[in-house]
C-alpha cells in the first residue's frame, strides 16, 4: 500500500539545533499534525491491514466464525487470481473506464464552451452563474432518483423528445435497454458535473491576466486568435486539474448509478463501486471483495501518485 | 545598554549562502543603517538578531549577553517587517496593545491604555485608534507598525525597508520624521534598506553589505568619500560613481592610459603594488566631472550622448570610448546631444580601484594626480 | 508617426471622475511624459489613447482623425504595460513575433524582423528563452520589442521603469531616449517619478485628481510651476512653503528675525511663498541675513547635504554643499535667492509669480 | 456605431444561448420540485398525459413524508405510514458532527503543513490519496471493525467515518488559506511575546475565519450528500435521509411524491449554502488548487 509505505518520510532536514525557538516550532508542527496522522492510522492503516488479511482467506460472515478467526480459511492469493482472471471484474473495470472517459470528456467539452460563453459580457450573467451551479449541489443520490423519474419510458424526457421530434412518438428504453442504461448513467454524471467543469474552466479563463489579453488586443489579435494562442495554452494546468479531479470522482461513481439502475439491467451499467457493493452485500463474498478492493486501491495509488502533482503545483503557484 | 555585537555569523538556506561570516558592532543608541542590494543578506541579519532565524555558526550578543537560546519574545528587540505584518483583524489600538497583553508581561489595563495612547500621540495616530489597518493609508500603516514596537519599549528597534511601499514625497517626510523619533527615543535602531538616499540621510553609521558579508562600515561621509571597494563606491551616490577602466604604464613614473586618456601620477605615491600592464578602475563621482571648462581643467574631448535635466542639476552623459561617463552640471549650462565637449575630472577627488575591486588610492583632498591629454 | 489631440476628454467610473475635461495636443514625433501621483488619472488617460478604455465624453484625434470608435487593435499604437504583460508560455522570440503572427506574416519575414528588433535591443542571445528565465530588465526589452515590431505610429509606455533596479533604470532611461530619437515616433510614457519625467521628456503633462495641472518643458515646470501642486511635486527635494504677506513692495514672513525681501509687481495681500531648498543658502548668523534659525536635522546625501532649519514655528529645508559641516542645534543665517521666489494664491494655489 | 451595434447583437445572442442552456440544466430540478407539489394523480403515469405544470398544488406529499395523517381524501392510498423526520435528524447530526471532527483534526494539520512543513513533503499527498479510493473499497473492513466495537448503526460511528473521509479535504483547503497569510504575521506575534501556538491561535486563526467557515460549509455539504457510507454502516436506528429516500422507493407501493418531497428538502440545504460560499466554490471543489 502506497499510503503505508510513504508514512516514514524524512524530508524534515532542519539542522538539529539546541535553540528553543526552532525546537518549539518543530514540536508544535509535530503536535499539530498528530491528530491528523492518528486519524489516518486508525481509519486507514488498520482497515487496510485487515482488508489484506481477509483477502488472503475465504472467510465470509455467513460462515459463522468471527472475522479475526479468518486465518482458519487461509488461501493465499487465490482470491486475487480469481479476480484478475474474472471476466466480470475485468469487464466492470473496462465499463467504469468507458463511463469515466465518456462522461469526463463530454463534461469538458460542454464546460469549456459554457466557460467561453460566460467569459464574455451579457445581461444577468451573475444570476445565471448561480443557477448554473445548482445541479452540482444536488445530492448525488437525489439526482439518481430524479433521473430515474425523468427517464421512465413514458417519462417527461421522452415526452419532450416526442414534442421536438418531427416524427412524433419517441420512446427510448432509457433504463431497460443495456446500452441505453449505460448512456443514462453517463447522462446523469454529465448533467451533475458539467457545472463543475464550467466553473473551474471559467475561473481559468478569467485568470488569464487582463494585461496580456489587452497586449494581444492592441497588437490586433482577434478574440479567437487570443483564445488559441493565449487562453488555452495558459489554462493547461487548470484543465489538467479539472480533468484529474473529475476523473477521480467519476471512477468512484456509485450513488447516482445505484439509484438510477442498480447496475442493471443485468450488469450493463455496473461500475466498480456497484460491483463491490453487490458482491459484498448481495453475494456475501467478503474475502473476494477484499481482494478486488486491494487490487483497485493499488491501481489507483499508482495512478494517483502521478496525478496529484498538478494539484500540488496549483497549491504552490501563488 | 543595548549595543549589538555580531561575531562570525553564517547562515545558509539550502545552497544559498545568506550570511557569510558576518562581523558587526552596533553602538548603544546608534542609528545604524545596513545598505545592500536585494539578496545581500540584510533581512536575514535582522531576522537573526531578533531570533526568528538561527545562525548556523557565530554568536549574537545584545548588551553583552549571548542571545543563543533566548526566545524572540524575550530579547527585548522590536522589529518592523517590510510588509509591516499588522494584524488586519484588530483595530489600531489592539495592534498596539497586543505585545503588552502577552503572558508573562503582566501589564495593567490602565498601563496598557497609557502606553498605547502615548505611542499614538508621539506618532500622531491618536485619531486612528479605532480603525482597522485595512482602512489606513500607507503612511499611517507605517506609523502603526512602529507604534506596535514602541509600546513594548524595547532596547533595540529593527526596521526592514519600512519606507519602500510609500511614494516619493511621503518617503521624504517619513525619513526626517523617523530620524527625529530616534533622537527622541535614544534607542539603538538598525535600519535595513537598499535605497542609498535613505542610508546617507538617516544613518549615524552605514554598513554596506555585499553577499552576506560586511564590505565597509562608516559614517555617511566616510562611505561616500572614502569607499573601500568598488562595490561600496557604487552603492552610494546617484547617479553612481563613474568607473573608467585604465591600464597602468610605469615606464615614466606612473601613467594610467586608455586609448586617449592619460593620467600622470607623481612618483611619491605609495602605489608600488600595481605594476605595468595592470588594469585599474578610475572612480570619479558625477559632481567631480568637469564639463566645458578651460583646457587646464578639461583636457579631453567627448561626445554628449544625452542630457537629463533634473531641475536642480543636469546630468550629461558623455561617450568616452564606449564607456558612459555621467557628469553633473548646473541647470543653467547648455549642452545638446551629439555636441562635442571638453571634459576633465577634479583630480583631488578621484579614486583608484585595483583589479580585485579594492581601493588603492583615494585623493581625499590631496592632489597627486594630474590629468593630461596625450 | 502621428499627432495626438485630446479634446475635452472625461472618463467616469460610476460616480468617480478619473479624468476630467482633459485637453492635450501632442505634436508628431514628440516625447511626452504624463506625470502625477498614483490615482491621478494618468493611466486612464493612457488607456483611452490606446483604446483599452473609451472616454465617457470628449474626443481623441490621431492626425486629425477621430478615433473614438476605432478598436484598440486597429489604432496603430504600441503599448508597453507596467508589468510588461509578457506571454509567459511563449519564448522571447514568439513574444516579439506575436504581432506578426496575428498579421499572418510569412515565417522568413518574421525571422528577419524579430532578429532585427532583437539586435536593436541587444537581446539576440536570449530569443529562445522562456520569460521565467529572463531578468526583469530583459523582460522589459522583450515587451518593447513586441510593440516595436509592428512599427506603430504611437508608442505608449506605462511606468516603464518602476520594476527595474536602480542601476539599470538610469541606463534604460538613456537607452529609451536614444531609441525614441532614432525611431522618431510619437512616444508617451506614464510615470509617478518626477526624475524620470524631467530627465527624459521633451514635454511633461502633470496631472492631479484627473485634471491637467501644467504642460510644458522640464525647465518650465521646474522654474515656472503653474500652481502649488506642480511646485511641490517637481524637484528632488520638496519646495519650502511659507505663509507670507506682500505690502509696500516687499514680502514679509511671520518668522522671528526675518527681514522683508524687496519684491515688485505683486499685489498687496496674503500669499504662499515657495522657494526650493537649492535657492536658499546658509551663512553665519548675522543681523544682515534675511532669515535666521537653527539646525534641526542634517541629511547628508553625498554631493549635497539637506539641512532642516527651525525658525520659530517654521521648519524648512536648505540644500548645501557637503563641505559645510554644521551640527544639530547650531544657529545659522539663511540667504534667499529672491529671483527664485514663487508666490501662490492662497485660495486657488495658482502661481502669481 | 456599427461596432457598437455588432457588440449588442452578440450580447443578446449570448444571453439567449445562456437561457437555453439554463433551461436544460434546471429542468430536472424543476421536475423534482413540481413533483413534490403534485397530487399523485398527476404523476401516476396511467393516462399517458404529462403534467408540465402542477394543476393542483398540494402539500400532501410533505405531510405524508412526515407521517401526518390527513383525514379523508388521500388516506385510502396510504398503506403504511412513513416518517422521514428521524432520518433527517440523523443526517444533520452526523453531518455536523463529522464536520466538526474533520475541522478539529484538519485545521491543525493544515497549519502544521503550511507553516512548519511538518510530517514531511509527502504527507499532503498521502492525505489526498485517501480521497481517490472508492469509499466502498475502504468501508468493508470498517464495517467489521465497527461491528466489533459496537459502533455499527450508531451516530458516533457515522460521525467518526464522516470526519475521516472529509479530513483530507479540510487539510487541503485550509492549507491553501493558511498559505495566503504572510508568515510575518505569526512571526510578529512571536516577537511580541506569543508562543508559536499562541501566534497561531491569536494572530493567524482570526485571519482565516472566512476560510474556516467556507471549509466547514463545504464539508457539511459533502457529509450531507453521502449515500454509500450510510448505506453500509447504518441500519434502522440511524438511517440517514438519502438512504431513507432510496429505500422508500421499494417500501411497498410507489412513493414518488413523498420521495420527491424529501429530495427537495435534501437539495435545498446545499443549494442555499452554495450561494453563501459562492466566492470560494472553485477553490473548494478543487481542493484549494484553483484559487481565482
Amino acid at each position: 500500500m502506497a499510503v503505508v509505505e510513504q508514512t516514514k518520510d524524512d524530508q524534515d532536514v532542519a539542522p538539529l539545533s539546541l535553540d528553543p525557538q526552532a525546537a518549539a516550532g518543530r514540536r508544535l508542527g509535530k503536535m499539530m499534525v498528530a491528530p491528523g496522522q492518528l486519524l489516518l492510522l486508525l481509519l486507514v492503516l488498520f482497515p487496510v491491514i485487515m482488508e489484506v488479511y481477509l483477502s488472503l482467506t475465504t472467510w465470509s460472515p455467513s460462515g459463522g466464525t468471527d472475522w479475526y478467526l479468518a486465518y482458519q480459511d487461509w488461501t493465499w492469493f487465490s482470491n486475487y487470481w480469481e479476480g484478475i482472471t474474472s471476466r466480470r471484474f475485468l469487464e466492470t473495470i473496462l465499463r467504469t473506464g468507458v463511463i469515466t472517459v465518456a462522461a469526463v470528456s463530454l463534461e469538458f467539452v460542454l464546460g469549456f464552451c459554457l466557460a467561453v460563453l460566460y467569459a464574455e459580457r451579457f445581461p444577468l450573467k451573475r444570476v445565471f452563474t448561480v443557477f448554473m451551479l445548482v445541479p452540482m449541489m444536488v445530492v448525488p443520490a437525489v439526482s439518481g432518483f430524479v433521473f430515474f423519474l425523468l427517464l421512465q419510458s413514458d417519462g417527461p424526457v421522452n415526452s419532450i423528445l416526442s414534442l421536438l421530434w418531427p416524427g412524433g412518438d419517441v420512446s427510448i428504453p432509457w433504463l431497460i435497454d443495456p446500452t441505453w442504461a449505460l448512456i443514462s448513467v453517463i447522462l446523469v454524471d454529465v448533467w451533475q458535473w458539467t457545472p463543475l467543469m464550467f466553473l473551474i474552466l471559467l475561473s481559468g479563463i478569467l485568470a488569464v491576466p487582463e494585461d496580456q489579453m489587452n497586449a494581444a488586443g492592441i497588437l490586433g489579435a482577434s478574440w479567437r486568435f487570443r483564445l488559441q494562442t493565449l487562453v488555452i495554452p495558459m489554462m493547461k494546468p487548470i484543465i489538467l486539474i479539472a480533468l484529474i479531479i473529475r476523473s477521480m470522482e467519476a471512477f468512484k461513481l456509485f450513488d447516482a448509478a445505484w439509484l438510477l439502475t442498480q447496475g442493471g439491467p443485468g450488469e450493463a451499467s455496473t461500475t466498480i463501486s456497484v460491483l463491490l457493493y453487490r458482491q459484498a452485500f448481495l453475494s456475501s463474498q467478503w474475502s473476494y471483495v477484499a481482494a478486488l478492493a486491494i487490487i483497485v486501491m493499488v491501481a489507483i495509488s499508482v495512478i494517483a501518485s502521478r496525478a496529484i502533482r498538478p494539484l500540488e503545483a496549483g497549491q504552490e503557484s501563488r | 545598554m543595548a549595543d549589538i555585537t555580531i561575531t562570525g555569523v553564517s547562515k545558509k538556506f539550502g545552497d544559498i549562502v545568506a550570511l557569510n561570516d558576518l562581523n558587526l558592532h552596533v553602538d548603544d543608541g546608534e542609528f545604524f543603517v545596513i545598505l545592500g542590494h536585494p539578496g545581500a543578506g540584510k533581512t536575514t541579519t535582522l531576522r537573526t538578531i531578533v531570533g526568528l532565524e538561527q545562525p548556523d555558526a557565530g554568536v549574537i550578543q545584545i548588551g553583552g549577553q549571548d542571545m543563543s537560546g533566548v526566545m524572540p519574545g524575550e530579547r527585548n528587540v522590536g522589529i518592523v517587517f517590510q510588509n509591516l505584518a499588522l494584524y488586519p483583524d484588530k483595530t489600531v489600538y489592539d495592534n498596539l496593545a497586543f505585545p503588552l497583553r502577552q503572558k508573562g508581561r503582566e501589564v495593567s489595563k490602565q498601563e496598557i491604555d497609557q502606553r498605547v495612547r502615548g505611542a499614538a500621540e508621539t506618532l500622531r495616530i491618536s485619531a486612528l485608534l479605532d480603525r482597522k489597518p485595512g482602512k489606513l493609508s500607507g503612511g499611517e500603516r507605517q506609523r502603526v507598525a512602529i507604534g506596535r514596537v514602541m509600546t513594548r519599549a524595547p532596547e533595540v528597534y529593527l526596521l526592514d525597508e519600512p519606507l519602500s511601499a510609500l511614494d516619493a514625497l511621503l518617503r521624504m517626510e517619513m525619513r526626517s520624521e523617523l530620524k527625529r523619533l530616534q533622537h527622541e527615543l535614544k534607542r539603538t535602531l538598525i535600519y535595513v534598506t537598499h535605497d542609498q538616499v535613505e542610508a546617507m540621510s538617516m544613518a549615524d553609521r552605514i554598513c554596506v553589505l555585499v553577499q552576506g558579508a560586511v564590505e565597509q562600515v562608516g559614517t555617511p561621509s566616510e562611505i561616500y568619500d572614502q569607499p573601500r571597494t568598488i562595490d561600496v563606491a557604487r552603492a552610494v551616490g546617484s547617479p553612481p560613481m563613474n568607473l573608467l577602466p585604465l591600464t597602468v604604464d610605469r615606464s615614466q613614473g606612473l601613467c594610467l592610459r586608455s586609448t586617449t586618456v592619460l593620467f600622470n601620477g607623481s612618483a611619491d605615491q605609495n602605489l608600488s603594488a600595481i605594476t605595468d600592464g595592470d588594469l585599474v578602475h578610475l572612480g570619479v563621482r558625477p559632481e567631480d566631472v568637469v564639463i566645458g571648462g578651460d583646457a587646464a581643467s578639461c583636457p579631453f574631448t567627448a561626445r554628449v550622448m544625452a542630457v537629463e535635466p533634473l531641475g536642480s542639476e543636469t546630468i550629461i552623459d558623455l561617450d568616452v570610448q564606449g564607456v558612459i561617463i555621467k557628469g553633473s552640471v548646473l541647470p543653467t549650462a547648455q549642452f545638446a546631444p551629439d555636441e562635442s565637449v571638453r571634459w576633465g575630472v577634479r583630480t583631488d577627488r578621484i579614486h583608484l580601484f585595483g583589479a580585485d575591486g579594492v581601493s588603492l588610492y583615494t585623493a581625499a583632498g590631496q592632489a597627486h594626480m594630474t590629468a593630461a591629454a596625450p | 508617426m502621428a499627432r495626438i489631440e485630446l479634446v475635452g476628454v472625461t472618463k467616469k467610473f460610476g460616480l468617480f471622475v478619473a479624468v476630467d475635461n482633459f485637453q492635450l495636443d501632442i505634436p508628431d514625433g514628440s516625447f511626452v511624459a504624463l506625470l502625477g501621483p498614483s490615482g491621478c488619472g494618468k493611466s486612464t488617460t493612457m488607456n483611452m489613447i490606446s483604446g483599452l478604455e473609451a472616454p465617457s465624453t470628449g474626443e481623441i484625434f490621431f492626425d486629425g482623425k477621430l478615433i473614438n470608435d476605432v478598436p484598440a487593435g486597429s489604432r496603430d499604437v504600441g503599448f508597453v504595460f507596467q508589468n510588461y504583460a509578457i506571454f509567459t508560455h511563449l519564448s522571447a522570440f514568439e513574444n516579439i513575433a506575436y504581432g506578426l503572427r496575428v498579421r499572418k506574416t510569412d515565417t522568413a519575414e518574421i525571422n528577419r524582423r524579430v532578429l532585427e528588433v532583437a539586435r536593436l535591443l541587444d537581446i539576440e542571445p536570449l530569443l529562445q528563452r522562456r520569460p521565467n528565465k529572463l531578468s526583469v530588465n530583459d523582460l522589459q526589452k522583450v515587451a518593447i520589442g513586441r510593440s516595436m515590431i509592428v512599427e506603430p505610429a504611437i508608442f505608449l509606455l506605462d511606468e516603464p521603469f518602476s520594476n527595474l533596479d536602480a542601476g539599470f533604470r538610469g541606463f534604460m532611461r538613456a537607452e529609451l531616449k536614444a531609441l525614441q530619437r532614432r525611431l522618431n515616433q510619437t512616444m508617451i510614457y506614464v510615470t509617478h517619478d518626477q526624475v524620470e519625467a524631467m530627465s527624459m521628456a521633451e514635454h511633461i503633462a502633470i496631472m492631479d485628481q484627473g485634471r491637467l495641472q501644467q504642460y510644458g518643458t522640464p525647465d518650465e515646470v521646474y522654474s515656472h510651476p503653474a500652481n502649488r501642486f506642480v511646485a511641490e511635486f517637481v524637484g528632488s527635494t520638496k519646495m519650502n512653503f511659507f505663509e507670507a504677506s506682500v505690502a509696500e513692495g516687499s514680502i514679509r514672513l511671520e518668522m522671528p528675525g526675518s527681514q522683508p525681501i524687496p519684491l515688485t509687481g505683486v499685489e498687496a495681500g496674503f500669499v504662499t511663498l515657495g522657494i526650493r531648498p537649492e535657492f536658499l543658502h546658509l551663512e553665519a548668523p548675522s543681523d544682515s541675513a534675511p532669515w535666521r534659525g537653527e539646525v534641526d536635522l542634517v541629511e547628508p546625501l553625498g554631493p549635497r547635504t539637506i539641512y532642516h532649519i527651525r525658525s520659530g514655528d517654521h521648519r524648512f529645508r536648505v540644500s548645501a554643499p557637503p563641505t559645510l559641516d554644521l551640527k544639530t542645534g547650531e544657529a545659522v543665517g539663511v540667504g534667499v535667492d529672491a529671483e527664485r521666489i514663487h508666490l501662490f494664491d492662497n485660495a486657488t494655489g495658482l502661481a502669481v509669480r | 456605431m456599427t461596432a457598437k451595434k455588432k457588440a449588442r447583437i452578440a450580447m443578446i445572442a449570448r444571453f439567449l444561448i445562456a437561457i437555453a442552456v439554463l433551461v436544460v440544466m434546471l429542468f430536472p430540478v424543476y421536475w423534482m420540485v413540481t413533483m413534490a407539489f403534485k397530487p399523485n394523480v398527476e404523476w401516476t403515469p396511467t393516462t399517458g398525459e404529462t403534467f408540465w405544470i402542477p394543476q393542483d398544488w398540494t402539500t400532501a406529499n410533505f405531510t405524508r413524508l412526515f407521517g401526518i395523517q390527513e383525514d379523508g381524501a388521500a388516506s385510502f392510498l396510504v398503506s403504511t405510514p412513513i416518517d422521514a423526520m428521524p432520518s433527517i435528524w440523523h443526517s444533520l447530526i452526523a453531518s455536523i458532527g463529522g464536520t466538526l471532527l474533520a475541522l478539529l483534526a484538519g485545521v491543525s494539520t493544515a497549519y502544521g503543513i503550511s507553516r512548519f512543513k511538518a510530517g514531511g513533503g509527502a504527507l499532503p499527498f498521502q492525505i489526498l490519496q485517501l480521497r481517490m479510493f472508492p469509499p466502498i473499497a475502504v468501508i468493508i473492513p470498517i464495517l467489521f471493525l465497527w461491528t466489533y466495537l459496537q459502533l455499527f448503526d450508531t451516530l458516533i460511528g457515522l460521525i467518526l467515518i464522516y470526519g475521516a473521509v472529509t479530513f483530507p479535504f479540510v487539510v487541503w483547503l485550509m492549507r491553501s488559506f493558511f498559505d495566503e497569510i504572510p508568515r510575518e504575521i505569526a512571526e510578529a506575534a512571536i516577537v511580541d511575546g506569543c508562543t508559536p501556538f499562541g501566534a497561531f491561535r491569536r494572530a493567524v486563526l482570526p485571519l482565516v475565519r472566512g476560510g474556516l467557515a467556507t471549509t466547514a460549509l463545504f464539508v457539511f455539504i459533502l457529509n450531507w450528500s453521502d449515500f454509500l457510507i450510510a448505506l453500509v454502516l447504518t441500519d434502522a436506528n440511524t438511517q440517514t435521509a438519502p438512504v431513507f429516500l432510496s429505500q422508500l422507493r421499494t417500501a411497498g407501493g410507489q412513493e414518488f411524491g413523498a420521495q420527491a418531497a424529501l429530495a427537495v428538502i435534501l437539495v435545498s440545504l446545499p443549494v442555499l449554502i452554495s450561494i453563501v460560499i459562492q466566492k470560494h466554490l472553485v477553490r473548494g471543489l478543487t481542493f484549494g488548487a484553483v484559487k481565482r
